[in-house]
């Protein structure tokens, strides 16, 4: 067994067992640093395929930035843990059978042949000077300048929407909104409540 | 260079614009207000720059990121003008309610953005890049009215939905890129040249994934549970927004994945689409029978039209690709009455939404009832208005087909979806109201719905000209 | 010409409609009677230019409707379809004339509805492209819907919605057909679609989707249940249109599409049909007999005369391909064709009847009645007339139709001819004890004797019913001729194998 | 390693993605870490066959995917806080409930 094939069966491992632990795991904060050791696995198999740009930016954006964001929103919202576990049990067996009945099918797909070593070789090691930073910050910039466009206007709606969804302007005045009064309804107001009388007791 | 961007103007004059009422949001005074005008001009200009810069032929810029090609153009121009009538009627949904801001406004310019991208999509990479941006931004608008009791959770679900989509989605495409090499569409249908091959149980692998996808974006049977509770818990206008421009946004997905990139897969994609369009129509307008909500039984009726224009999906012609297109207009103008409609009862500052709230209000407004009639004979596709012709092209392209089972199964549940059709005409004709007091007919609301309703008309008596559109953007 | 038949009184009912409204119902009243009576002598004029030697389409128009998609605006007339356009003009200014009486409340709402049906059910008539023809077909049902629905009895909203979901989905099966053919023709021209060869299983496949459609319209034992809820519930307009022209498309719809497209087909199953209509000529008409509501009674005694129109049609099939019995041919077709005309007549004034009565006592059971003859003698004078007619008397136009269509029947088989003769017997047993019970006998209640004699425009509208009946009985010819050249051509065109 | 391994290692991610969603149909956040999981695994798969196949497109495609699901779980996020603010709780009924 070469040193690669051991890197790759423990990354392997550590990413199979931390991503069955988010789904299983009772607590939030534990799931989500589960997901967060999935990540760092991810970014090791990544290594060994010589995407060391994106492996780096798995661990250091990725992890740094949303996962934190997770770990922060977790923590921030007061949740009811067991309240939210009430319904796994009784989900087990129908999850248990789908995951297995997918396992089965997309295996015996991507583990046939046709992606084995025959029809994908292994391809030469990449030279020691080559860096692949560079050549895929190059292709961003030219051939793929337009997506690149695009996912800067999905991360300026993602910013506009968290904020224009969580703020809450504080009210500055104590005044009273005309245009609040005019279209107040009496349902906001009045409640009416059937009481207990002699006739309907 | 600027000749390379001149394909581009819409979007870059959108995207521009998008920020400029983004600012205006800001403003001191009367910020809505501001962003609701320059919204409606930004639209009204995008309409004439998609005009003006529309190909006749189809060809491609950055790289192999972006085609121009009719069938993009007639979208862009569709999903735009149908945006026009949204935000208009989205500013008096929401000034009623006390929620109206400018963030609406610059976010549904953005979710325009991403249709018109997805139309124009060359490569894998674009589809989704446009579909994510559509798909968040809807995310975001239905969340924005905060204080509504079901808005939140209508729109957790459907994140959560729609995040699973595009995920199924993506795994498609991974398996499809590392089948065939590369991201581009073109390219793409130039490496698959022969549908039978060793690898073809892996390609139908890969084009489950994207038809699971597709079927996710468009809510047909058997990925439709969001539709209902989204259509249901979302702010009227929203709710608007997301059954009429997105459903040329999903026809595009398809168009784009499975026409332009998979083409000599058909046969594998067809029948798939084959059996969930003709499920959609089975289940759609059976379970809509049932529904005591307007909102929700429009919702099971859009699973049903969803179906009939994955049917026309499904015919795997250029005919038939054009039936599906026009059905997507055509469904999207007359939802946009429909739920026009909904918003004039509400106008009040309720939601109306239980089907008794339509008990004899041909009476309280004679207007309402016979855009009623237009609307509802619209839905159920009888002549002389334009959702007969809509179904009838597909019908016809499927027949051509020779799935000839599916369009007789597709038409029989058309009857079946003709009685609850039937069934809003009967409350608001046959019944008498249960208050007297009339509906006001005079406003902009009103207004809006009347032309819309005429526009069903007019659609409905010289469909030729969308008709013929349709075909000569797919032909081309 | 045929477009100003279609669209004068759908642009005319709309406006009646929309401006009606606005001003007093006499206005509306008085606009909608100008219109049907413009409509009428228009197709006068059709009828009158109309060069009956010939076979072939007259006054015939052809625009582009969508020709991307090879689909035209296409018109035209022949002797089948004219008699059936006036009849529906004729019809329509009757009920426009006698609407007043009977409706109270939205006059100008159901007038411009009973205006644009016309138009519509004209177009039906006139149509010669396929879709456009569909087109009609459908579009008809939503004003009847709305008729029916608005203004019609206690159980209108059941009464309504099944009939709409009948004739939807038979009319839905038929545009599949339609589709498929055209895939097999090339072309939505009826005539074209006329001449195009098939085989035996595509001609049985189509031959059921058309009778789908058709034979609920027209409507045939066994799915003709939609019509006595339909007519029972349908204000008098609506039972006279439905009774008078709609039945009538469904027979249209065998002249026109099933016999030449699907000739081999219908000679298969032509037993089948023939059978199906003798059931509703002698079933049907017992089950009349034991009607106590005057309108159920008649709406069933319509559905056993149009089995006289299917068993006209059907009875060709066993001898059309003899040359010696062609003349029979051209007979039963004529005599099914008179039928639907006669029937048109008869019916409408029968109902129209009721509907008189019916305005006075707001009920139609036949025991609320009796002894109506003596507060209305002129009345009852006309209904006489009119039940005599149904029955089928000699000297009334109800006899001719089914005198030749049981005299061709003769020709095939004496049984078949037996069993529809006995719908003379029938016919005159219910029709005539009916109006035993109601116009004589005692007065038994002092509601009837209070009831007063028709009002003269209740006078004008029977008198010309009366008018046309008596003619055509006892000069049926003007009918006949007309539509004889088309017929003859259609018997030879059935006689043709179109199996390739 | 074969190509293969990879993929099978991202199938498995990606089952187990699937079975979490069907597990935890409550609990919304659980569910967006399922999400994660699930776009991890087509990175893989993108990663891996841009790798075999010596085409950098792939790795760019999982450049995009990574800034969309970062913009994703912000917004995920935001709509959850919303939830939580409007109902003081995250539960959200089964998605699959099909109310009438």
């Amino acid at each position: 067994m070469t040193l690669e094939a051991i890197v790759f069966l423990t990354l392997s491992a550590i990413l199979l067992g931390s991503a069955l632990a988010v789904i299983v795991l009772r607590n939030p904060v534990h799931a989500a640093l589960s997901l967060v050791l999935s990540f760092f696995a991810t970014g090791g198999l990544w290594l060994l395929l010589e995407a060391e740009f994106l492996a780096l930016t798995l661990v250091l954006v990725y992890v740094g930035a949303v996962m934190v964001l997770f770990l922060f929103v977790v923590m921030m919202l007061d949740i009811n843990i067991a309240e939210l576990r009430a319904g796994f049990a009784s989900h087990l067996p129908l999850g248990l059978l789908v995951a297995t009945g997918m396992v089965l099918a997309l295996l015996s797909m991507v583990g046939g042949e046709a992606f084995g070593p025959l029809a994908f070789p292994e391809p030469p090691p990449a030279p020691a000077d080559a860096a692949n930073t560079r050549d895929l910050g190059r292709l961003l910039f030219t051939r793929y300048v337009y997506p690149f466009q695009i996912a800067a206007v999905i991360l300026l709606v993602a910013i506009v929407a968290a904020i224009a969804l969580t703020m809450r302007p504080s009210r500055q005045t104590r005044a009273v909104k005309p245009e609040w009064q005019v279209t107040i309804r009496r349902e906001d107001r009045v409640r009416l409540v059937k009481g207990l009388t002699e006739e309907n007791r | 260079m600027l000749h390379a961007l001149a394909p581009l103007l819409p979007e870059i004059w959108l995207l521009t614009a998008a920020c400029v009422v983004l600012l205006a949001a800001t403003a001191k005074r009367d910020a809505a207000s501001l962003a609701y005008h320059l919204a409606i001009g930004a639209l009204a200009i995008n309409a004439l720059l998609v005009v003006a810069v529309r190909p006749t032929a189809s060809s491609t810029h950055f790289f192999g990121q972006f085609q121009a090609d009719p069938v993009a153009a007639l979208i862009k121009l569709a999903a735009t003008l149908m945006f026009l009538l949204l935000l208009s009627h989205a500013r008096d949904y929401l000034r009623v309610r006390r929620a109206l801001t400018g963030e609406y406004f610059a976010i549904a310019l953005m979710a325009l953005l991403g249709i018109m991208v997805l139309a124009s999509a060359a490569s894998l990479l674009t589809v989704y890049l446009g579909l994510e941006l559509l798909s968040l931004s809807l995310y975001s608008l239905v969340a924005m009215h905060r204080d509504s009791p079901t808005a939140p959770e209508a729109a957790i679900k459907y994140f959560i939905l729609g995040a699973l989509a595009s995920g199924m989605l993506l795994y498609g495409m991974s398996i499809i890129y590392g089948l065939t090499g590369t991201l581009d569409l073109a390219r793409m249908a130039e490496v698959v040249t022969v549908a039978e091959g060793p690898n073809t149980p892996l390609f139908v692998f890969g084009v489950v994934f994207i038809v699971v996808g597709i079927a996710f974006k468009l809510g047909i049977v058997p990925f439709h549970m969001w539709i209902p509770d989204v259509y249901h818990g979302a702010p009227t206008c929203v709710t608007m927004l997301i059954g009429s421009a997105p459903k040329l946004a999903g026809f595009a997905l398809g168009y784009r994945l499975l026409a332009d990139g998979l083409p000599e897969l058909a046969p594998h994609w067809a029948g798939m689409l084959v059996l969930l369009g003709t499920a959609s129509v089975v289940f759609g307008n059976t379970v809509a029978l049932a529904q005591t909500s307007l909102k929700r039984l429009l919702g099971y009726s859009t699973i049903a039209h969803m179906g009939f224009l994955a049917l026309g999906l499904a015919s795997a012609t250029q005919p038939g690709f054009a039936a599906a297109l026009h059905y997507a207009v055509v469904y999207g103008v007359v939802s946009l009455a429909a739920f026009g409609v909904l918003i004039w009862m509400g106008s009040d500052g309720r939601d109306a939404d239980d089907l008794t709230e339509l008990r004899g209000i041909a009476t309280r407004s004679p207007l309402i009832g016979a855009l009623l009639v237009v609307i509802v004979f619209s839905l159920a596709g009888v002549p002389p208005f334009v959702g007969f012709w809509a179904k009838w092209f597909v019908l016809k392209e499927l027949v051509a087909a020779e799935h000839v089972t599916a369009a007789v199964v597709a038409v029989i549940f058309s009857v079946v979806a003709a009685y609850y059709y039937l069934r809003l005409l009967k409350l608001a004709f046959f019944e008498s109201p249960d208050s007297r007091t009339p509906v006001p007919e005079a406003g902009r609301v009103p207004a809006l719905v009347s032309l819309n309703g005429l526009l069903l008309v007019l659609m409905g008596l010289f469909p030729s000209a969308l008709l013929t559109a349709c075909l000569t953007a797919v032909r081309a | 010409m045929l477009s100003l038949l279609i669209w004068l009184p759908i642009f005319g009912g709309l406006y009646v409609a929309l401006l009606g409204s606005r001003v007093a119902p006499v206005h509306a009243e008085r606009d909608a009677i100008a219109i049907a009576a413009l409509t009428f002598i228009a197709s006068l004029a059709l009828w009158a230019g109309f060069d009956a030697t010939r076979a072939t389409m007259q006054y015939v128009e052809l625009l582009p409707w969508i020709p991307a998609l090879n689909v035209n605006y296409h018109l035209g007339v022949d002797g089948i379809a004219l008699p059936l356009i006036v009849l529906t003009t004729f019809s329509t200014l009757l009920v426009i004339l006698a609407a007043g009486a009977s409706v109270h409340g939205r006059l100008a709402e159901y007038l411009g509805a009973f205006l644009v049906l016309a138009g519509l059910m004209i177009g039906v008539f006139a149509a010669l492209d396929a879709i456009l023809f569909y087109v009609f077909w459908e579009a008809m049902l939503i004003p009847m819907f709305l008729v029916i629905g608005v203004w019609g009895g206690p159980r209108r909203v059941y009464a309504t919605i099944k009939f709409f979901l009948y004739t939807f989905l038979g009319s839905v099966l038929m545009l599949i057909a339609l589709l498929w053919l055209y895939f097999q023709s090339g072309t939505f021209d009826i005539l074209g679609m006329q001449q195009q060869p098939l085989s035996l299983d595509a001609q049985n496949l189509i031959f059921w989707a058309f009778l789908a459609a058709f034979a609920v319209k027209i409507p045939m034992w066994p799915v003709h249940t939609w019509l006595p809820d339909a007519h029972v519930e349908a204000p008098t307009g609506g039972s006279v249109v439905l009774a008078a022209i709609m039945l009538k498309m469904g027979g249209y719809g065998f002249l026109r599409f099933s016999l030449p497209i699907t000739p081999d087909a219908c000679r298969v199953w032509a037993p089948l049909m023939i059978a199906l209509s003798l059931v509703a000529i002698v079933y049907v008409g017992l089950v009349a007999l034991a009607q106590r509501d005057m309108k159920k009674l008649i709406a069933y005694s319509s559905i056993s005369h149009m089995g006289f129109v299917t068993l006209g049609f059907f009875v060709v099939f066993a001898f059309a391909t003899v040359p010696a019995a062609a003349h029979a041919a051209d007979l039963a077709l004529a005599g099914a064709m008179f039928q639907m005309i006669s029937h048109g007549f008869i019916s409408a004034a029968m109902f129209l009847c009721v509907g008189v009565l019916y305005d006075r006592m707001h009920s139609r059971e036949i025991s609320a009645y009796g002894g109506v003859i003596n507060p209305m003698p002129r009345f009852a004078a006309f209904m006489l007339l009119f039940a005599m007619a149904n029955a089928g008397l000699p000297g009334t136009s109800g006899f001719v139709g089914e005198f030749m269509v049981i005299l061709a029947a003769f020709q095939v088989d004496f049984w078949i001819a037996l069993l529809a003769a006995t719908t003379l017997i029938l016919g005159a047993a219910y029709t005539l004890w009916m109006y035993k019970r109601v116009a004589f006998g005692e007065v038994a209640r002092p509601a009837v004797a209070a009831l007063k004699d028709i009002t003269p425009r209740e006078h004008l509208v029977l008198t010309s019913l009366a008018a046309v009946v008596l003619l055509f009985g006892i000069w049926p010819a003007p009918i006949i001729d007309t539509s004889a050249a088309s017929l003859h051509e259609l018997v030879q065109q059935v006689a043709r194998s179109k199996i390739p | 390693m074969p190509l293969s391994a990879y993929l099978i290692v991202a199938a498995l991610v990606f089952c187990i993605s699937i079975a979490g969603i069907f597990l935890n149909r409550k609990n919304v956040i659980v569910l967006l870490m399922c999400v994660e999981l699930q776009l991890l695994a087509v990175n893989i798969n993108f990663v891996a066959f841009s790798h075999f196949l010596g085409d950098l497109a792939g790795q760019i495609f999982v450049f995009f995917i990574l800034t969309v699901a970062a913009a994703e779980s912000a917004i995920g996020l935001a709509i959850l806080v919303v939830l939580f603010r409007n109902r003081g709780t995250i539960n959200v009924e089964d998605l699959d409930t099909m109310k009438g």
